[in-house]
């Protein structure tokens, strides 16, 4: 077996609400290869998005332990995560908020490249204007792009920009975090598509949270299906979806809607579901 | 005669008129299921106030919307308020905000019954209770005491479901129900929403921008595209021989599962190129 | 409508300035000196708006009092943003403790009105437009203090902030890139309506004599003297009172204009 | 338990925020140049006679031991003595109380009064010229300054028309109808002039509701849109409107102050401003304390009303 680019071990995460402990992360195990493409679905509070901010190095962990390439990240200090912050890059759901309006795209994007941090760790000197122009041209924005706003530009666009900055360090994993979710569905594949073809063409390691199952099996060949803080299943993805080895999978699966084309109501099979949920678990995303 | 019937609907906003909604059509017979289908800023959720008279003040309405045998745009407030919640009632997308913080869930359902149906406050509860278990709340009882926040998001939406039913309206719209919600959640809510619809007999005007949630709950359906209607049909003939260029890159899209993982997707712009191109 | 406002801010804001740079260069009569020959004198060719009790022109005082009130506020406000909005900032971005200890301070000092920390400072140094300066500033560090805290949670909440330390960004870059251009607005808004507070505080502590001591005119302590001739000349009590109204209306307008002006959001294609 | 943690947790903001206010008044007075007994004597008095004074009123001691006396004093309802007439602070504060406490909740109630209503239709006309007319109003009146409005309403009320008298008071046990009279003006000028910053907070907070999607599920389920906003605005309302009461309470105060000594009002502002004049530093030190201490226990109970009007205070999530 390959050297594990992400490993984890027993991670857990509290988080403390006034009057209660809210469990965020339940003894989650998981290691990724490099190349590899990992898919984490669940539900909201499933812990998805938690478990990918501890890996990014934006939370600390309650307990447990990560290694990025060999090295124990949880307990290191901010100013010795360079290593992590030059290699692990992140793309969040909703680019209105990801992307500041009071910067030009052009200082947005190579906001990576101006960290101290990060450029300690680049072997050498980057030209960012050049490097600007390659990253602009990898997510099919026009080069006058950089000196306008966000607000200028639609949805899709401005998650571009965000992809945009995220691949500017030339970072080694690339996470996204709900990558479409926000997204008009006639912008949805391009932008699936622009990520399929980056990951191909620069051979970086994914990782995809998402609730939407269909997502994560179009971009990912391995599989984390998580509820309640814990991973209830995994494997590939192919594995996963062709047979679902716990029942709260098979219900996840049976419950995305699929496009009827019957005659009528009723000649379809009832939508699946799992149970009156038991907790106040079950509701919104954020 | 059709349950509702909007002819040339046009809707401007402000000052510089913007059209929201520009000369859409179309009519709903009673009992029946009508998928409103678009993306966000499409005119929508604009189109569904129009219909229960609820548009802002700033909103220019022209063109006809008849109501069970009302006509929308001449009635008076006092009037209108009158067939809300008992001919026509709406559903909501966003199950957090949508019911008043400030007051336990059954009694904002034993309003509708108090407002239209006069009913006492004793029997009332006990038909607030039936509906609510009827929406498939496993504790009825509890979430009709309990307050909003201590509500999760999918029991919520189950509550304004049957706020929305309790009174057997002829029209129930539907504007995003089930967006905000999880997909188990989201399953069941859509289930529940077929049985009382079907129970009741209620025609359902059901707005989404996911093709596969239309096409579980509609018979019939539309797509709405800047503010117009490009195209109308049945679900089974729109979704497997759509003829709108707009309409085949939608349904091409909407079907992730038709695509080996890895391959490239088809994409709206395959089918169909908008004047403006993608940067408004 | 909103920009309406926001020009109406600006002339209103633009005539006061324009009488205190005019009152360095000229008035039509000395300010200070008594005449006893002329007083209360009503409003004529000679004297625009008359005279006081002391014989002095009115108008005149009226364009010196311009520069007192300028100078109070300019002072007031830059010591309360220069103390309040780092330390709303720090709160904001530290959180936990820190957030704790900044805000309940604030809640104290804001528990103590410019006025009653004029009069301890008067009781205390004897009143002058210092102390009076100094009440109302720090009397106002809460409020800026609470504004830019409130922008800060604001900007910290929004996913460029975690997407800017993924990237390696320090706390201080994200703070002078992120958190200070995204709440400047709020706290130009807050600095312009706060402008406003402080005129009128500086006119009710130099009406109550806890402020600028006569013989310098300011528009509080000249209603003040115009008290106590209300049943004579009852015109003189109306001009200051006006020239304060509307100086604070330009700020408060001008404020109400900014808002609505340097929200980008509001700009955004929809 | 929840409940009875969030009383304890206020309770203990309260007890701090009295200790922060008063180190920082103290603080202040520590300032003094030279200090009391040399104010008191005159800069001509002899280094003997300023030295007996200062141990006579123990100005000697260590300024931590000054301090733990007079707070100590302050908890057991002794605000300290007057080094002029050597009066107890709270023998002066008592009888002038009154005065102050009729201004300042006549005036909460006046403005509210006014404010409620106006902003209300400022919010729902907001497109119309009632509502537009409403909002200029209040912009107007919040430039207006509380003194120069008293002011005016004398010259308008008492020099021109002759209606009301022009200042001082009469005690509501001596003669009610002369002290309703006198206490006419001062409280309209308050109750207008808080009013007018008070219908901005209402405006918005209505704003905010017609906005909010549970107005909109109330006028679907057939409200009409003024008993949509009755049945399900005014407590959302009233929480919003309960913090910006909290705020006002320090500046209807200082209002009252103000006002006292526009229509010569025997109240806590008069016996501020001769304390001030005559410098008598322990008076101003004792009776500031008292209204902030005041201040400080009027927004601890203004918070605990959220409470009582506010479900998600008051209840936990249960889950």
């Amino acid at each position: 077996m390959s050297e594990a680019l992400f490993r984890v071990e027993k991670l857990t995460r509290r988080y403390s609400d006034p009057g209660r402990e809210v469990l965020g992360l339940d003894q989650v195990d998981l290691s990724l290869a490099k190349g590899g493409r990992l898919g984490i679905v669940g539900e909201s509070g499933s812990g998805k998005s938690t478990l990918v901010r501890l890996l990014a190095g934006l939370d600390r962990p309650t307990s447990g332990r990560i290694w990025y390439e060999g090295t124990e990240i949880t307990g290191l200090p901010e100013r010795r995560l360079g290593f992590l912050r030059a290699s692990v890059q992140m793309v969040f759901q909703d680019p209105r908020s990801s992307l500041n309006p009071r910067m030009r795209v052009g200082d947005i994007i190579t906001e990576p490249l101006r960290s101290r941090l990060v450029r300690r760790q680049l072997s050498a000197e980057v030209d960012h204007g050049a490097r600007l122009a390659e990253v602009l041209a990898a997510v099919d924005l026009p080069a006058d792009a950089a000196g306008r706003f966000p607000h200028e530009f639609s949805g899709g666009q401005r998650q571009r920009i965000a992809i945009a900055r995220a691949l500017a360090p030339k970072p080694e994993v690339l996470i996204a975090d709900e990558p479409v979710s926000a997204l008009d569905v006639s912008v949805r594949a391009q932008v699936l598509n622009l990520l399929t073809e980056l990951v191909a063409d620069q051979g970086l390691t994914l990782i995809v949270v998402s609730h939407d199952l269909m997502v994560v099996r179009h971009l990912c060949d391995q599989l984390a299906v998580m509820r309640a803080g814990r991973i209830v299943e995994q494997g590939a993805t192919s594995d996963v979806y062709s047979a679902p080895k716990t029942d709260y999978t098979a219900a996840l699966l049976a419950a995305v809607p699929k496009i009827r084309t019957g005659a009528g109501r009723g000649d379809s099979e009832p939508p699946g579901r799992f149970g009156e949920p038991k907790s106040g678990r079950e509701g919104a995303h954020q | 005669m059709s349950l509702l019937e909007v002819r040339d609907l046009t809707v401007r906003f402000g000052r510089h008129r913007t059209v929201a909604v520009d000369g859409v059509s179309f009519s709903l017979a009673a009992g029946g299921r009508l998928g409103l289908i678009g993306e966000s800023g499409s005119g929508k959720t604009v189109t569904a106030l129009a219909i229960l008279g609820l548009l802002p003040g700033n909103a220019d309405l022209s063109g006809e919307i008849d109501l069970a045998g009302h006509r929308i745009a001449t009635l008076s407030e006092q009037r209108l308020s009158r067939l809300r919640g008992d001919v026509v009632s709406m559903v909501f997308q966003e199950p957090m905000t949508a019911l008043d913080p400030t007051m336990r869930a059954g009694r904002q359902v034993a309003e509708v019954l108090r407002l239209h149906a006069g009913a006492e406050a004793g029997p009332a509860r006990d038909r607030v209770v039936a509906m609510l278990a009827e929406v498939g709340l496993a504790d009825p009882e509890r979430v009709a005491d309990s307050f909003p926040h201590q509500l999760s998001g999918g029991q919520r939406q189950r509550v304004i479901l049957a706020m929305a039913l309790i009174n057997a309206p002829e029209l129930v719209i539907c504007d995003e129900p089930t967006t905000a919600l999880d997909v188990t959640v989201q399953a069941t809510v859509l289930e529940k929403l077929d049985q009382v619809l079907d129970a009741s007999g209620a025609a359902c005007l059901f707005i989404s921008h996911d093709l596969a949630v239309v096409s579980q709950v509609c018979d019939q359906v539309m797509v709405m595209l800047d503010g117009r209607l490009v195209e109308s049909g049945s679900v089974a003939e729109l979704f497997t021989n759509p003829k709108h260029p707009y309409t085949k890159g939608l349904v091409a899209t909407a079907r992730l599962d038709a695509v080996e993982p890895g391959q490239r997707l088809p994409v709206v712009e395959d089918f169909y190129h908008p004047a403006t191109g993608e940067s408004r | 409508m909103k920009k309406a406002q926001l020009v109406a801010g600006l002339v209103l804001v633009g005539l006061v300035v324009l009488a205190a740079v005019v009152s360095l260069f000229w008035t039509p009569f000395d300010p200070i000196r008594v005449v006893p020959g002329e007083r209360l004198a009503p409003p004529s060719l000679t004297h625009f708006l008359g005279t006081d009790g002391f014989g002095i022109d009115i108008f005149s005082r009226l364009l010196v009092g311009a520069r007192t009130t300028l100078a109070v506020g300019i002072i007031s406000v830059s010591l309360a943003a220069v103390f309040g909005v780092p330390l709303g900032m720090l709160a904001g971005q530290a959180g936990g403790w820190v957030d704790d200890v900044v805000m309940r301070t604030a809640d104290v000092v804001y528990a103590l009105p410019a006025l009653l920390l004029a009069m301890l400072l008067a009781s205390v140094f004897g009143a002058s437009t210092t102390t009076a300066m100094i009440a109302i500033g720090v009397a106002s560090i809460p409020a800026f203090a609470r504004v830019a805290r409130a922008g800060t949670l604001q900007v910290m909440a929004a996913d460029f902030i975690l997407a800017a330390r993924v990237s390696g960004t320090s706390r201080w870059g994200v703070a002078s890139r992120h958190v200070a251009p995204n709440i400047a607005p709020v706290i130009g808004v807050q600095a312009s309506v706060g402008f406003a507070m402080a005129i009128l505080a500086e006119a009710a502590l130099s009406y109550l004599g806890l402020g600028t001591p006569r013989p310098n005119p300011t528009w509080g302590n000249m209603l003040r003297d115009a008290q106590n001739y209300l049943f004579v000349a009852p015109l003189q009590a109306v001009w200051p009172g006006l020239a304060i109204a509307v100086a604070v209306l330009g700020f408060n307008l001008l404020g109400d204009g900014l808002r609505d002006y340097l929200d980008p959001r509001l700009r955004e294609v929809p | 338990m929840q409940l009875g943690l969030r009383i304890a947790k206020r309770l203990g903001v309260f007890s701090v925020s009295l200790l922060g206010a008063s180190l920082l008044i103290f603080a202040i007075t520590q300032a003094l140049p030279g200090d009391v007994a040399q104010v008191l004597l005159g800069t001509d008095a002899t280094p003997e006679a300023v030295a007996q004074l200062r141990a006579q009123l123990g100005l000697d001691r260590p300024w931590l031991v000054q301090y733990l006396d007079w707070i100590g004093g302050i908890l057991t309802g002794d605000f300290g003595v007057s080094h002029l007439s050597g009066d107890a602070v709270v023998s002066l504060l008592l009888p002038r109380l009154a005065v102050t406490m009729w201004l300042v909740g006549f005036a909460m109630f006046g403005s509210l009064l006014l404010a409620v209503p106006a902003g209300m239709i400022a919010a729902l006309k907001r497109r119309s010229w009632q509502g537009i007319l409403v909002s200029a109003s209040a912009q107007v009146g919040m430039a207006i300054p509380v003194f120069w409005g008293g002011i005016l309403a004398v010259v308008i009320f008492a020099v021109w028309l002759r209606w009301l008298p022009a200042n001082g008071y009469v005690p509501l046990t001596q003669n009610p109808a002369s002290w309703a009279a006198h206490l006419v003006l001062p409280v309209l000028t308050l109750s207008a002039v808080q009013a007018a910053v008070l219908i901005r907070y209402v405006r918005s907070a209505f704003v905010e509701v017609l906005n909010e999607d549970y107005y909109r599920t109330a006028r679907s389920i057939g409200w009409t849109p003024m008993r949509a906003l009755f049945r399900h605005g005014l407590r959302n309302v009233a929480i919003s409107l309960v913090t910006v009461l909290g705020l006002q309470v320090s500046s209807v105060l200082v209002g009252a102050i103000v006002i006292e000594s526009v229509f010569s009002l025997p109240g806590l502002g008069s016996l501020l401003m001769t304390a001030v004049a005559q410098r008598d530093l322990l008076v101003v030190q004792g009776t500031v304390m008292f209204l902030v201490l005041a201040v400080l226990a009027i927004s601890a109970l203004v918070d605990f009303s959220y409470l009582l009007i506010d479900p998600r205070q008051r209840t936990g999530r249960e889950a």
